[in-house]
């Protein structure tokens, strides 16, 4: 394999954003994933290349090490941060069609609900495995969702709530974009949900971490 | 920093049922008398309040109290807190909370004539003002709504004061994911602390104005918040601890307001303040489990004064509504203290050594709330020349114990922590102390478009 | 009546975490070696098991399972046992519960490799004979499938064996209702017994051949139901506590058979068998509220090896599912006693001085479960002739101690109950000793349609 | 009022019997409910007068007592079966017409449930509150409680389950039974059992004790 790519994978893996990054220590005064990146590019290797041999494997040992309780989530953040200074370079070539993602993910805490540290976590996990993500913020309604769908067709919509009270407002919500497109998938969690009332409310799947729906999502890609 | 000395001195005083200034409520519960009561907490099952109709929350909260106060009848209670956490909607169109309130009482009343039963009410409307993106924590209109509930809810039978409030959540959510100390200390010893001392203010001058009790307040969404991270495995237990640590003169400020206690359950910082301060605490341990896991059920009793579940949805269990359930739980847990209490201070003290060494090996978190760590912290804590001092003195002590601990093998080392200590100290000595020095030092690492340093004051 | 001695002759060595006799199992718990240990139970949640695909049911257990092991590792368990008491149908098809027991097993056993966890499984079918009416307990088709569950569970990873079985509730249940003491007695002293040698005597061959460990039997369905009917203030507290003291000898006579330990939890003779056999017992109180509501929370802590919370359907809760979050609840409760022990048996005397004394006033039900009754009482069975005798001097001897401690003013006194003891004093006085009397005695009084005696050998 | 009746109603509410009954212990040796009843008709006074005059007053005071937790069941049992043993001599007018029952009440475990006691005290005050009682045991399918139906047309229906995998069947028999007859009412209840689930299921009422139930039927009856 490609030194530089396994060299942008290590950056990745490790967090190392660019050369002025003081993290992780022993990587200090080293280039990161942004010139590593931008060098690649110039040396013509492909993006998708960059993609899916160096960013995405990257990001999956990340994920790996994090399901097995090995890295906290600021170790996992600074990957997503060196991650998304590569993704700058690559961002271009999506435009123009030469490199594909795997999709949109559009995701939201739901109308009269304001907890969003799960959501956040949900959503970075989400980007760093290779989708474009939208992040809609906290207390979403359905017309939200919605127009972040028709500006985004074939996304797939992400729903979190941590409120007894709130949950109850995911069953109109998934009602509302099924009723604007039958198709789209829709994703719940969130602490006081769980695959019983998915299936109650209509939505295509729960997940009570963000690994679960990464791989769920995958899962579509294919 | 208004307090210099410690109200409880040594750790041998510090213990459950008894306060230095225990709190007398209208209907003859003596809280921190030598005595501890349970305290019920809960919620809602899953529904939409907005499209329910209205009778139909006010039914819950009459069939929860009522199961509760019967069994507390039952079981020859010898007093009870309710807690009425009111849902957003309760708190944003106060007349929804204030007849919460008033059924609750009635009830209350009822049990009271009839059979003695000494129950009072604790209302915690919900700080609104984070619905606002950045919040503006003094100029909103949402702060008129809270009060409004505050004022009419206390009139109508709520008589404990208490808020869950968030100033500084703007920074504290991003530290914590970050685990970034030097923003979560900011998040607190600075803007925290300005916030309680203008929420509390207005809380106290209505206790006042209603002849009820300024209770207090709690960091829930700052060190329980780091703690449900850190039982889910996302950021380290030791960071956790000390965050805990650091949420302390945030919550103190309320006191220093004129709050009289009991504080509320839903922290852990309530040791720190009875041991400052001498108020009687709220405390919520292994019987809160149906609200969050974690790693710190017995130690959480040591010097209880309330001891509550935090909160349990009104759900059918096989023995009845899980309020219910809960409600027994906590009566039986705080039958064994009382008993210890009749005792006297040698039973006490046994009884608390057990909830104590059970817990403190396995992890920091319990470890820091011992009550020698308790006490060993809090002198630290009011040595400080000011709020920021005292945070950076507290946390540092709390590393220093849980370092030295974990050297002689009295707290459970993890290794992938062991980083962690090193990265804490440095970073928390390297914060000045001078309060306009730290905003100048924290400004430039935090996306500022989230927070309105004016609302604050500064 | 095989034991003529107790095991445990004072007071002041019946405690818990250790049991004469402990029980050790495969994956290395020594219950009642000087440890107590969680035992975690749970059960569908509304769900018709008809209906559902089963791997829904499947995928429940596994959810189940998976959830309460992954926290016991977080909350670094020392042990913990797991049990799978059957609802009707995985009994009916073994098959669905030797498929239950084998995921359970897969779990332990991953659990156990990985991380060293201890966990056991036990397994409780459930005693389908009652379906029939009039049962045929000794004739009918529908032992069949409860054997076959035991045996094909056992190999499948069960290593626990257990049974709440019903011989003599054909009667019982009215006796309950109408309050016959004579009749109850009947029930158990005579029915009971019988029905326990034969079918005990069919699970201890079984466990021989599995090579697994017979535990033992619960009177739930009569001890308990007359606590739940006690509680629901439908039959006088005494006239339960008297029942309780009546089911002593019919689950006494698993053991004779040869059943181990550790007995079942949802009875309440737990404490006497251990008392009179020496083997280690499972015993549920505060912590089992989710199941049934009761009056001994904490006495029942006094002499167990296993903490149990009955049952708790797998619902959520705020914190998680309500199995993992029991199973929090049940490990610190555990964890505060393990302390106790840890400190040798001055500081178990204290703590268990504690659990009782904080209920035994309330209620005859909890008084007669102190060590010290549990000894007296026991003294007098085992001086018994045969059953039913056993059976007469423990209930009269309860009473006696109730009585006593009501004029002492150390149980409380319920006026409406008073005339009550007088009458059990006088109608269990007057039950003959021997058998065929007693059958005599009790034939004209119930509805002979309901029981087939023959099919207890009578 | 008429001693006689009074005296009926006092041995109504104290469970007395007969003449030859020993409970209770006070009012050995008397006439009990059995004898007196027999002498009231006797003496001309209406049937009807007895049911509503005498025996339910009794039972209503009982309940009263019950529900007040003065008084266990077996002494309510005593007082029911004293109103069975008075309600023998009036059963013919029912038949007749002469007088009129409050109407029908069968009652039934749900399959594959065997809990009765609960059951068999709900069936028992309803009884004592002047319902025909028709007891279908425990285990109980659709099939069985339309059947009944069929006999006792306009009768109400009441479920019990105590397991959380029987609760479920209550909805199917809902069912059934409301696609027999729209308008029978359906009372459920049993430890798992409450209001929600009540309304979600369809069925009409839930209560947690006989006396909740023996109130929604009076308010039917009326
Ligand atoms: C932190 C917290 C807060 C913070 C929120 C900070 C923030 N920016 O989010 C503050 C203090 C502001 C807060 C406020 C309130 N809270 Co709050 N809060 C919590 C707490 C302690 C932790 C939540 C958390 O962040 N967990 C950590 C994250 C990582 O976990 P998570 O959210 O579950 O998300 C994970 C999974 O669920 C999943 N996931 C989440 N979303 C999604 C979405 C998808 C698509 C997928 C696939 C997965 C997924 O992946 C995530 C990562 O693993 C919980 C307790 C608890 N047991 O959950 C209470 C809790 C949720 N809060 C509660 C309450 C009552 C409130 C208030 C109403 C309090 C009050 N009276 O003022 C307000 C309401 C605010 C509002 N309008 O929403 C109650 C809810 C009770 C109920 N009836 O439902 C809880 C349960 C506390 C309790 N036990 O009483 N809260
Ligand atoms: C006694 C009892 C038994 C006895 C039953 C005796 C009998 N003839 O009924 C025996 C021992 C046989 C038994 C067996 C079993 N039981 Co059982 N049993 C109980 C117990 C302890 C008490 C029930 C009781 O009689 N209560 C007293 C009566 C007066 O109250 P009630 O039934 O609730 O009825 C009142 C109200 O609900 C209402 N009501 C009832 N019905 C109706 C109907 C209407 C229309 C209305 C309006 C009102 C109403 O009014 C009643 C009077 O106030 C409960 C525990 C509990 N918490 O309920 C477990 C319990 C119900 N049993 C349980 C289990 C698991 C079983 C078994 C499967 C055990 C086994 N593995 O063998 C078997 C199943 C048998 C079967 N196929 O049905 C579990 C259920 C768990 C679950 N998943 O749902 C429970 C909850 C115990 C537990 N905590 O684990 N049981």
């Amino acid at each position: 394999m490609n030194e530089l790519l396994e060299k942008i994978e290590l950056c990745i893996e490790f967090g190392k954003i660019n050369n002025a990054a003081v993290y992780p220590p022993n990587m200090r005064g080293q280039d990161g994933a942004d010139e590593l990146t931008k060098q690649a590019l110039e040396e013509g290797i492909s993006p998708d290349d960059v993609l899916n041999k160096a960013l995405i494997p990257g990001m999956d040992k990340v994920g790996q090490k994090f399901s097995e309780n090995k890295i906290f989530v600021p170790q996992m953040l600074m990957s997503a941060k060196a991650m998304s200074s590569a993704m700058k370079h690559i961002q271009p070539f999506f435009k123009s069609g030469q490199v594909k993602q795997k999709g949109t993910f559009i995701i939201g805490t739901v109308s009269g609900d304001l907890h969003d540290i799960g959501k956040n976590l949900v959503a970075m996990m989400i980007e760093g495995s290779g989708w474009k993500v939208i992040d809609l913020g906290v207390d979403v309604k359905s017309e939200q969702y919605i127009e972040a769908l028709k500006e985004n067709p074939g996304g797939a919509v992400g729903l979190s709530a941590l409120l007894t009270t709130t949950m109850v407002n995911m069953e109109q919500i998934v009602i509302d974009i099924k009723s604007f497109s039958e198709n789209a998938k829709v994703l719940i969690g969130g602490a006081p949900v769980n695959t019983d009332f998915c299936q109650r409310i209509g939505a295509d799947y729960y997940s009570p971490d963000p690994q679960g729906a990464v791989a769920y999502l995958n899962s579509l890609a294919v | 920093m208004k307090f210099k000395e410690l109200a409880i001195k040594n750790p041998g005083d510090l213990y459950f049922g008894t306060a230095p200034n225990p709190v007398k409520t209208p209907r003859g519960l003596v809280i921190g008398g030598g005595n501890i009561y349970p305290e019920l907490n809960f919620t809602l099952p899953e529904m939409s309040i907005n499209k329910t109709d209205y009778s139909a929350v006010l039914k819950q909260y009459r069939e929860i109290v009522t199961g509760a106060l019967d069994h507390a009848v039952h079981l020859y209670s010898d007093g009870i807190v309710l807690e009425l956490e009111t849902l957003i909607e309760m708190t944003q169109i106060p007349q929804m909370g204030i007849d919460i309130v008033k059924i609750m009482n009635e009830i209350c009343e009822e049990n009271f004539i009839k059979h003695g039963l000494k129950s009072e009410i604790r209302l915690t409307p919900n700080d609104l003002r984070e619905f606002e993106r950045p919040p503006k924590q003094r100029t909103t209109k949402l702060i008129e709504p809270m009060m409004e509930l505050f004022e009419r809810g206390a009139l109508a039978g709520g008589n404990l004061l208490s808020i869950e409030s968030t100033g500084g959540k703007e920074i504290s959510d991003d530290a914590l994911m970050m685990c970034d100390i030097k923003q979560f200390i900011f998040s607190q010893a600075v803007l925290g602390v300005r916030d309680m001392e203008m929420l509390w203010g207005k809380i106290v001058a209505i206790a006042k104005k209603t002849a009820t009790i300024p209770g207090g307040d709690t960091a829930c969404g700052f060190g329980n918040t780091a703690m449900v991270l850190a039982e889910k495995k996302y950021i380290p237990k030791v960071f956790a601890a000390v965050a805990r640590i650091a949420t302390v003169v945030r919550t103190l400020v309320a006191v220093e307001q004129g709050a009289k206690g009991p504080d509320k359950d839903c922290g852990y910082e309530g040791p720190f303040l009875k041991a400052i301060t001498g108020i009687p605490i709220s405390m919520e341990g292994k019987t809160s489990a149906c609200a969050h896991l974690s790693p710190l059920g017995n130690v959480a009793a040591a010097c209880a004064d309330l001891w509550s579940n935090e909160s349990v949805q009104n759900v059918k269990l096989l023995a009845g509504m899980a309020p219910t359930v809960y409600y027994e739980q906590l009566q039986y847990d705080t039958r064994l203290m009382n008993e210890a209490i009749k005792g006297g201070k040698q039973d006490i003290l046994q009884l608390q050594k057990l909830f104590v060494n059970s817990d403190t090996f396995y992890d920091p978190q319990a470890f820091i709330l011992s009550p020698k760590s308790v006490i060993e912290i809090s002198k630290e804590i009011v040595k400080g020349e000011n709020y920021i001092d005292a945070t950076k003195r507290g946390c540092l002590k709390g590393l220093e114990l849980i370092e030295n601990a974990i050297m002689e093998g009295t707290l459970l080392r993890d290794e992938k922590e062991d980083v962690w200590i090193e990265m804490l100290k440095s970073d928390i000595a390297s914060i000045p102390e001078n309060e306009s020095d730290f905003v100048e030092l924290i400004l430039p690492t935090i996306d500022q478009s989230k927070v309105i340093l004016s609302e604050y004051g500064l």
